[in-house]
């Protein structure tokens, strides 16, 4: 039983990073917590894809070469997954897209109604 | 060109007809001369489109005329049969005549938003016609709801609070129904895989794999989707819509809406469920109660109301379960009756009408107590309310007479003695309702001596005062004498003929 | 709210949780993943790209649309942020 | 001409893509020439993609290999029968609200048109190539494209916008990252993230946990993208706050390319019998489908907002869609993909006419609509065509697609969804009557007004010719999509249900 909550630490890692974003975007008050929240979802998620990626040992998945021969026969075992970190490449930028863009309508909310709190807004959007 | 006048063609052409019409009304709708003139032009032509199919169809058999695919074996098809075609001559030539009473009436009434009034008009013939011609149930469904959509700014033409609930309850009804048929349809095309009409059912093949009592069921689902038919108890919104003004009254509500009810209850029975399977089913006898139940206690409603539009409605609403029960009674002489009574009944009904709105206008009276005397005033109007008061109660030499007398023979054919006696019994509560009425006008004094129009008071005729005024009385007096033609003459426009055409077609002879 | 979102949250964990009871264990070098589509990035990599960084073939190259959807993702964002917040008092003409 | 039609997949979303840059470039030397060329961007796409279905249509499924990579390493565009009339409808109705834009955008976002036009044309992108691709991470990427491009699009709205779009992007949010999850559980379980490949490997897992907890975050994903009841929370008022040519072209599109994503999933990357079968996925979803429409419908009834009324329109619409996937039959699956299609129109010619009235009157609440009939007749005809075609009146679209619904669902006895549907019309007649009596009964007011001798009040007059134009053809196609349904289902969306129902 230990032994197989160990062997996949990677994962309960992630979920419980996740379900803290998670639950920061849905229960919090505070707009910029909400932002906060979603931040740390969003990172849960690339971390769990890149534990995806990795191999008992294995590196980098950068090939050795000598100039003009090439590195001979590769073998995929010796380099961790490069997939994984491509697509979290893509994935990290999504995110920070995603908050940007997040920011800047908090900034509009903030300019609107003069706090992020969500239940004063309520309370004060029959003004 | 000449081939799109080809037989094949006319039901398009007929369709087209009012499709053009409405179109041209609306862009003409700053010069009402024109506006006007189209209507009457298009419904000339409809007219005479239609009865140049009949007969054709008599020597040669129904045209059919597929325009395109809608779903696997069903088309958007036309399939002009005698049946129909009594139902599409009895709209397209009554469409003339309430034309030109529309023209007397609206122009009298200086009433707004014509041009709207008469596009939808034209709209609701539309309906009406296909519906007459349509080759299956999805086809007439098309027009059904055509016709319900374009009436309601009809009924509610007033733009009054009232004229408003009236047109709302109007949509809630009928397009509850228009709910029911989708149903229905689907339910059918589900079960055997068609909806055309053909003249011995198309239900039979579902017999062996469905339930009895799904089949039953469906057939009251059927019942609720014509609602136009004003059957008991789902009658209400026909009074209510008495609101609209009396010409779409006349012909909606005597005519197009409620006999496009008849029309779809006949269709179903005898070409969807046929006789074999209504007979199967009992559903006969289940109808003819349902329509015997509105016959009586329809009268009973006629008899106690005050305002004339209100007695006509329950007196249509009487009359249509009459036309029901012959559907219902399953034998050759009922179906004739019940076929022919759409078209006669029309005439009659609409002459009615037709009367009370030339009331209304020349005098502004729209109560029975207000019309002491008024058959001095007015005698043209009154003599042809008479004559089709006379139909009604199904007394010669009206053609009314004609289509009971059958209904009769075909209670008696059917071996049904007790529909017999409700018909007689309806007969007699018809006189006793339509009798104070024609009583109040001719024999009692004007009691109150003063005229909507602030003319002379007296017991001169006021009828031709108005150049205008002959737009009604015109009308209503070719519709009076029709009504007596049809009795003398039931060949007129071939309606017995292609009556006792269809019959043959559904029962092998009479 | 709180409390539903707390119920939502355990939900979710949980569903979490019981779909990685059979997932490969961290570092599998058979893992399915490890196995399917990306050893030809590593391997092919110099053959196919002359690249000796399987990240950056892959990058650029294999699923080189992805990167320009990303740059379009940031691009989106740049874009709207100053859609959002360019002041609105300033003149139509002002430019 | 023969490199256009090889190429015309990418093309799709290359050139709108390529061309919001270009606008950038442009607005900022001249404002003028953005809405022109954005124009011309859009209509060059929609060639292409009607190109494309052309291609199928002769020769069936493309498989476009971006960069020349292999399907399993490099990225695939597949086009087959059912994305590629889902484009041609895409690109159709981008081009008629860009070209309805014009004078909205002029009046409410006067100083910000290049950024707008910019947006707008990612937006398209977006939708686009969320349809097109063949590949699970770039329909993520995609995804967020267009998801980001809508944020800020509706956050630009009138009072109350940013709020709206805030709960989207959390909303949103957590709907796209569902979806990541999805494809990672997908992708540590196969190594795969190409759909076709995916179809191959994944029936060998289908008892696996992963593979069913991944299924379950696509859905819970989409569904949030799709506005599916109860996960629609967001919509009504990011839609209704949004600018009118925003919410007129992503109130049709984003929700139902979330529906086209469902369908791709549940059928294509999983094979028919899992989601059905297995899960027994389906019958969950039509009773959510169920529950949306008569939700919607209720909830429609109630908004004295004609903009707020549409977007309950529109959860119903989805519950359509969604419960006709959850028949689990030919049927009905060809009601759902065929809805796609007919409610994209319908509900644009519905949000064109509240743009237009919103134009026109300043406001757009059911009570800016009285007397439309007299001072707007284009306008009003318009607005009857959608408003018939949502009820289902033939023979506009709306009635043909509600059949197949209707169809499946009596086939699958499904009748709780039968009902809904049927009551959903009765209800739809209720909303759209009810804007009809605000529009055609004038008489009483009108009348009231000439005695009280105000200046009138309805004195506003028929729009400009830019927005009764694309109206006009959207009305024109929802009658012939329905007239010529037999034609689109036979040749195209029968071919493309998937195969195994």
């Amino acid at each position: 039983m230990w032994d197989f909550i160990v062997s996949k630490y990677n994962y309960w890692i992630y979920i419980i990073l996740m379900m803290i974003g998670f639950y920061g975007m849905m229960a919090k008050n505070n707009f910029m917590k909400k932002v906060i929240g979603m931040n740390i979802f969003q990172t849960a998620l690339i971390l769990y894809f890149i534990s995806t990626a990795a191999k008992r040992n294995a590196t980098l998945p950068i090939v050795e070469y000598h100039h003009g021969h090439g590195p001979g026969i590769v073998h995929a075992v010796d380099f961790i997954n490069p997939l994984p970190h491509v697509l979290m490449l893509t994935a990290i930028v999504v995110g920070v897209s995603t908050l940007g863009v997040a920011l800047a309508i908090v900034i509009l909310i903030y300019k609107r109604y003069h706090t992020l709190e969500e239940d004063e807004i309520l309370g004060s959007k029959g003004k | 060109m000449t081939e799109l006048l080809a037989m094949d063609y006319r039901p398009v052409l007929a369709i087209m007809c009012p499709i053009i019409a409405s179109f041209l009304i609306l862009v003409s709708g700053r010069r009402p001369n024109i506006r006007e003139s189209w209507t009457i032009i298009g419904s000339i032509s409809l007219f005479l489109i239609v009865l140049s199919m009949t007969p054709f169809v008599l020597k040669e058999g129904p045209i059919k005329c597929s325009l395109f695919k809608l779903f696997p074996n069903i088309d958007f098809a036309f399939n002009v049969d005698a049946f129909g075609l009594i139902f599409a001559t009895t709209s397209s030539c009554l469409w003339i005549l309430v034309s030109l009473f529309s023209i007397g009436y609206m122009r009298g009434l200086e009433e707004h938003a014509q041009t709207r009034y008469y596009f939808c008009f034209a709209l609701a013939i539309l309906g009406a016609i296909g519906i007459a011609l349509s080759a299956n149930l999805v086809t007439l469904y098309i027009f059904y709801e055509i016709l319900t959509i374009s009436t309601y700014p009809l009924v509610a033409h007033d733009e009054s609070p009232e004229a408003i609930y009236a047109g709302h309850k109007y949509l809630a009804y009928l397009l509850t129904a228009g709910v029911f048929f989708l149903l229905g349809i689907l339910v059918i095309y589900f079960l055997v895989g068609t909806t055309d009409f053909a003249p011995n059912g198309i239900l039979k093949p579902a017999l062996g794999s469905t339930s009895r009592l799904v089949l039953q069921a469906l057939f009251f689902v059927f019942m609720l989707a014509f609602m136009k038919a004003a059957w008991m108890p789902v009658h209400s919104w026909l009074p209510t819509a008495m609101i609209a003004p009396t010409p779409v009254s006349a012909l909606l509500h005597a005519v197009a809406v409620v006999k496009a009810g008849v029309f779809g209850i006949i269709r179903t029975v005898y070409y969807v469920y046929g006789t074999d399977l209504m007979h199967e089913l009992n559903l006969g006898l289940a109808l003819g109660l349902l329509a015997s139940f509105t016959i009586i206690v329809a009268n009973f409603y006629a008899i106690g109301q005050v305002n004339l539009k209100r007695l006509l409605a329950y007196s249509t609403i009487n009359q249509l379960s009459v036309i029901i029960l012959g559907a219902a009674l399953l034998s050759p002489m009922a179906a004739t009756s019940a076929m022919i009574h759409i078209a006669y009944h029309g005439f009659m009904k609409i002459t009615l009408f037709l009367c009370a709105g030339a009331i209304i206008v020349i005098t502004g009276k729209t109560e029975i107590s207000q019309m002491r005397g008024i058959g001095r005033q007015m005698p043209i109007t009154m003599t042809a309310f008479s004559i089709a008061a006379i139909g009604m109660c199904g007394a010669p030499p009206v053609a009314g007479f004609i289509s009971k007398w059958y209904l009769c023979l075909g209670t008696l054919q059917a071996g049904q003695v007790i529909f017999l006696g409700v018909v007689l019994i309806s007969a007699l509560l018809d006189v006793v309702y339509f009798f104070p009425v024609i009583k109040t006008a001719f024999f009692e004094k004007l009691a109150v001596p003063a005229l909507a129009n602030g003319g002379e008071v007296g017991e001169k005729t006021i009828e031709a005062e108005r150049p205008l005024y002959l737009f009604m009385i015109i009308p209503l007096a070719i519709t009076a004498i029709f009504s007596i033609i049809f009795c003398l003459f039931p060949h007129t426009f071939h309606i017995l003929d292609l009556a006792e055409m269809a019959v043959r077609n559904l029962f092998g002879g009479m | 709210m709180k409390g539903i979102s707390l119920i939502i949250v355990m939900i979710v964990g949980s569903m979490l949780i019981y779909g990685t009871l059979e997932m490969p264990k961290w570092g599998d070098p058979n893992a399915p993943a490890a196995i399917h589509v990306s050893p030809r990035y590593i391997e092919k990599t110099w053959e196919e790209t002359e690249t000796p960084n399987a990240v950056t073939s892959v990058v650029a190259d294999y699923r080189g649309y992805d990167t320009l959807g990303e740059t379009t993702v940031i691009f989106t964002a740049g874009i709207s942020c100053i859609l959002l917040l360019r002041k609105k008092r300033e003149k139509a003409g002002g430019e | 001409m023969e490199k256009i039609i090889s190429n015309s997949p990418a093309l799709i979303v290359v050139i709108p893509l390529i061309s919001a840059f270009l606008t950038l470039g442009i607005g900022v030397l001249k404002k003028k020439f953005c809405y022109p060329f954005a124009v011309i961007a859009l209509s060059l796409s929609v060639f292409s993609s009607v190109v494309t279905l052309n291609t199928i249509i002769k020769t069936g499924t493309i498989h476009y290999h971006l960069g020349g990579w292999d399907p399993p390493w490099g990225i695939e565009y597949v086009v087959d029968y059912l994305n590629g009339l889902i484009l041609v409808a895409i690109a159709i109705i981008g081009l008629m609200i860009v070209i309805f834009s014009k004078e909205t955008v002029k009046m409410e976002l006067p100083e910000r048109i290049p950024f707008f036009y910019t947006i707008f044309l990612l937006e398209v992108t977006g939708l686009l190539g969320i349809v097109v691709t063949g590949d699970m991470f770039n329909l993520y990427v995609f995804l967020e494209i267009a998801s980001l491009a809508g944020y800020a699009l509706i956050a630009i709205g009138e009072d109350g916008a940013p709020l709206a779009s805030f709960r989207y992007v959390i909303m949103g949010t957590i709907g796209a990252c569902f979806y990541l999850l999805g494809v990672g559980y997908l992708y540590i379980m196969t190594g795969s993230l190409n759909m076709a490949d995916l179809t191959q490997i994944l029936p060998n897992f289908y008892h696996s946990k992963v593979i069913m907890v991944a299924f379950v975050f696509f859905v819970v994903g989409v569904a949030i993208k799709m506005a599916l009841f109860p996960l629609h929370t967001w919509l009504p008022d990011a839609y209704t706050r949004a600018p009118s040519a925003v919410s007129a072209l992503l109130a049709p599109l984003m929700t139902k390319v979330g529906v086209y994503v469902m369908i791709r999933i549940l059928f294509t990357v999983f094979r028919p019998e899992f989601p059905i079968k297995m899960l027994h996925a389906t019958d969950i979803m039509a009773w959510f489908g169920t529950f949306a429409i008569l939700f919607g419908g209720i909830m429609a009834l109630s908004q004295t907002d004609f903009k707020r009324m549409l977007c309950y329109i529109i959860v119903a619409e989805i519950g359509y869609m969604v419960g006709g996937i959850g028949m689990a039959n030919a049927l009905a699956i060809k009601g759902a993909i065929f809805h796609i299609i007919n409610d994209m129109f319908m509900a644009a010619c519905l949000f064109l006419v509240a743009g237009i009235v919103m134009h026109e009157t300043g406001g757009h609440d059911i009570s800016d609509f009285t007397g439309i009939f007299r001072k707007m007749p284009f306008t009003a005809a318009i607005f009857m065509v959608g408003a018939l075609a949502v009820i289902g009146v033939p023979p506009t679209c709306g009635f043909f697609s509600k059949w197949y619904l209707l169809l499946g669902g009596i086939e699958a006895k499904h009748w709780g969804f039968v009902m809904a549907l049927l009551l959903c019309t009765l209800m739809n007649v209720a909303l759209f009557f009810r804007v009809i009596d605000k529009g055609l009964y004038v008489h009483a007011l009108e009348h009231k007004l000439e005695h009280a001798s105000e200046p009138k009040e309805l004195q506003f007059h028929e729009a400009p010719l830019s927005m009764l134009i694309p109206g006009f053809i959207i009305a024109i196609a929802i009658f012939l999509i329905g007239i010529f349904n037999q034609a689109i289902l036979k040749n195209i969306i029968e071919l493309a249900i998937p195969s195994g129902l």
